[in-house]
């Protein structure tokens, strides 16, 4: 059958998507986008000694959506906090072999709910959170 | 690819292979310019009027008040601007339904850039245009107001008669004509039609949602009405449209009227309880999921549901890779990542309107592929779900 | 009717069967709405961005410069219309020639209404326009020239290039973009195009002149051009051209863009022979018979005479009876009862410009086909110019 | 063949006029039309004892100009003065089994042509013409 418009790597993150789910009692959890441009990442993390031991996503969002917050998972599983800090949300697209133009605010999403999960973490652990984080909270896509 | 399930025919249709039997002979064999006068010209010609006759007959009109243009868009943007264009000096306000196609809004809102005062009159929760909303809407600049007939994307059909009513009554007491215009791109071929007992001076076909090929469509023009030509060159279509006529495409739009006024009956009433097993399934084998439009006065065709806590694409996706094609809002903007402008008019929530199926049946639509969709959504939506940060249910 | 002698393919070609042959499959079995998300929109999607890449191809564009259009005329409308009403702000006054198809005169005329000013260069006796005389009407309010590639009555072919050198200049003394759009609907698939060579940032093609289908066509919009769109609706085109695309027409666009890439040389090399044939035995074997047109910068397929003392339309007549189709003037207007504005443009009184006859000719011309109108239209001269009043040779 | 957009009437008419020529001596002479319109239609009459003995015409112009032309010599031949002074457009139309719109200025001139050689015979005997005759000298289609 067609793949629409996505990749094989979009499709296969889209129909059998990595960590998802919920952490109980995470070290940080982030939630971004909302219900008007129609997509929300929240992302669960578990932290041991700077290193992302665990992570869990739960998406509401088109196949896209779902795909990339499951690459992002993937890219920062077993990372340091600052490895993951580093990742783009151009990495994460092209992790998936490439995105259609007007689903690119995908991934940002998925790289700032990494970030907030990081900032919730942050400030559980250090009382202040990641310098300057601010997730967009308008729909990012061209109108 | 065999074993596809398609449930998009308010997308498009195939052309049915009797129409595109009836176009074979307008390429290659009879290929005349219709405006050229040697023999050529004069057998393509005869044959673009024969079908003239086909598509007025499908609507009760005469032929010569049916003007053919590329598809359902430019009947509706020749409707729009060249009433709008031709009436200027009379008014430059225009009415439009809240749920029109982007056809007709966008066309509206280029109008707005140009001079014109645009009111957009609100539905109610099942996707209805209040006569009496039109009616208060009229101003004493009022020129033209647009209600579709049938909603492309919910299904619920307009009550035009009424519309057309109180636009009358309002043209009495202003003293001066308020042109009526429908789009009748979801109806034509699917419901009788007859343009005098709807009352209209416009109404907009597309070939290509009634078995017909893509890139044709019509503009019934009732007699004596002027409008400004919204293609300008050449004096073809009775000075009304320029440039060639497409003629195979013209052909096929006549074969295909001429179908569907043979066949509307018998495939409504196949339609109808299809339809009718489709909504009951959804709404009873899944929890929290609404049906969309009016529950009776909607398209025998047309089912649209909102399915709470996931998002319509990635159901889509899912349907796709089981070989069944449904779609999300309107075809035309199932690119766009905006909620459906028809969702959010009736009332529904962003998140809601995001999390909306549209499954449209026709001719090949059978009652295992309506099975089939009962078999398979189900346990997509769960599975979405538990991805779904929103569903209550998600969270253990 | 077999036998028949088309001589008119500059009105309409025959759609190519290899190109009818790519587009069957787009009708009834592949008949998705390229917008879908499934499986069904996606292998429509696929085959009209093949389709653009073909056409692209043939004008040496980028495929994403290329914007599908119902035709020629849509194409013209869109350019006119289009750049008008984006640069509205910068400047009200449009340049054209006096030879332009109706597609760009009377949409001209429409703007005019609208507060544009256009001014319309004259040409020579051979139909070609100055680029001296472009320069001298640009002004500051300027913001589009539009001048055609090759007439469609006479077969001149413009300086496109030498026009947009001129453009260039007054653009960079002005400060300020003059946008330059040619009507190539006659010369693309008939002669090379380069449009980085020609110098334009907008030209229009229509398919069935170069054995395609009719009801589509192209617009070439340089990359970065800003133009409001013509019909407003769906996303489609990249938002530039909304409406459901005719998918097997462009399909069919694509592959007769190709055909004609591949072919044009050779076709030509048959043509210009032939071509040169026609001319040579009209006006020697004919008395009072004179070329129109430039004699050498012409297209290689048409051939334009005056026929002196006799009307064009009984000359059609009577080989229409032998089977023989040519047209007088262009065919858009043939239904009109004006003597062509471009035999009027060129300086030819009324008389001779209603005798006037246009032979265009094609991939299916034969050099018996030439000879049988050298045979056959002597006596058909000779035989109207007996009943003439204006014939010296009639009065006994 | 096809027979264009005309009447099996009209196309016999044009392929084989009735009436084409000139008559050396006429009692009446009658030009209409113009070269801008693109139809002018020169008539000839020879009358004898208020009967119009013989006709002829020559016509510069379209299929319409040159069927009207014979239809309309057909008519008069033969008639009195005043029988043919009857002759409308419309009779010459009809007699051709009709005419396409745009053509029907074709059979106004026809009628006119008729007038016209009547004209100039009623001046050449009488010294006065037609009362009231003018033939229109601009085209008379719609635009
Ligand atoms: C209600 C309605 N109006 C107009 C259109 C536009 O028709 P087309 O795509 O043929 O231009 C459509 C379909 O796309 C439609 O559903
Ligand atoms: C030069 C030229 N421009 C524009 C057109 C219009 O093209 P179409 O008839 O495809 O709209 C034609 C032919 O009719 C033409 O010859």
């Amino acid at each position: 059958m067609s793949m629409g418009p996505y990749s094989a790597k979009v499709m296969d993150h889209f129909m059998n998507p990595r960590n998802v789910g919920v952490i109980e009692n995470p070290d940080g959890v982030g939630e971004v986008g909302n219900p008007v441009c129609g997509d929300i990442m929240k992302m669960f993390i578990k932290v041991k000694d700077n290193i992302i031991t665990d992570v869990k996503f739960q998406t509401f969002g088109c196949g896209s959506a779902i795909a990339t917050s499951s690459m992002a998972t993937e890219l920062i599983k077993g990372k340091t906090i600052e490895e993951a800090l580093k990742l783009t949300n151009v990495a994460v697209a092209e992790a998936l072999d490439g995105l259609p133009k007007i689903k690119m605010h995908c991934s940002v999403l998925a790289e700032e709910a990494v970030q907030a999960a990081i900032d919730d973490y942050l400030k559980k652990t250090t009382g202040k959170g990641l310098p300057g984080f601010k997730p967009h909270d308008e729909p990012l896509q061209e109108h | 690819m065999s074993n596809r399930t398609y449930l998009d025919f308010a997308a498009t249709t195939p052309t049915d292979p009797s129409v595109l039997a009836a176009m074979l002979p307008y390429f290659s064999e009879k290929y005349g310019n219709p405006s050229s006068i040697h023999s050529f010209g004069q057998e393509t010609r005869a044959a673009i009027e024969a079908a003239r006759q086909q598509v007025a007959g499908l609507i009760a009109a005469k032929p010569e008040e049916i003007v053919f243009t590329s598809g359902g868009t430019e009947a509706d943007n020749q409707a729009l601007e060249g009433i709008a264009w031709a009436n200027e000096k009379n008014g430059n306000h225009i009415i439009c339904s809240a749920i029109e196609h982007h056809a007709v809004l966008h066309c509206a809102e280029f109008l707005k850039k140009r001079g014109f005062a645009v009111t957009v009159v609100p539905v109610d929760q099942d996707g209805l245009v209040s006569p009496e909303a039109v009616a208060q809407a009229i101003t004493p600049k009022t020129v033209l107001v647009s209600v579709m007939h049938a909603n492309n994307e919910i299904g619920t059909v307009e009550p035009i008669r009424e519309i057309s009513e109180v636009i009358g009554r309002r043209t009495k007491d202003e003293g001066r004509k308020i042109y009526f215009h429908t789009d009748a791109v979801q109806t034509a071929g699917h419901l009788p039609i007859n343009v005098a007992e709807l009352g209209v001076d416009l109404l907009s076909i597309s070939a290509h949602k009634l078995y017909g090929p893509k890139g044709i469509g019509a503009l019934y023009i009732k007699k004596g009405t002027r409008l400004t030509p919204f293609l300008h060159g050449g004096g073809q279509e009775n000075n009304r449209r320029a440039s060639t006529e497409n003629v195979p495409g013209i052909v096929g739009f006549g074969a295909a009227a001429d179908l569907a006024a043979q066949t509307m009956a018998e495939e409504n009433a196949k339609l109808l309880p299809l339809r009718d097993k489709l909504i009951k399934g959804l709404t009873t084998l899944i929890p929290d999921v609404r049906l969309n439009g009016h529950a009776s006065v909607r398209l025998p065709n047309n089912v649209n549901v909102s399915v709470k806590f996931i998002e319509g694409e990635s159901m889509l996706l899912n349907l796709d890779m089981l070989g069944i094609a449904a779609s999300s809002g309107s075809a035309c903007t199932s690119g766009s990542l905006d909620p459906s402008h028809v969702l959010l008019a009736i009332g529904l929530p962003h998140e809601i309107a995001h999390g909306s199926l549209r499954f449209t049946l026709g001719k090949q639509t059978t009652e295992a592929e309506i099975d089939l969709v009962l078999e398979k959504l189900p346990p997509i939506v769960d599975k979405l779900r538990r991805m779904s940060p929103l569903y209550p249910g998600g969270k253990k």
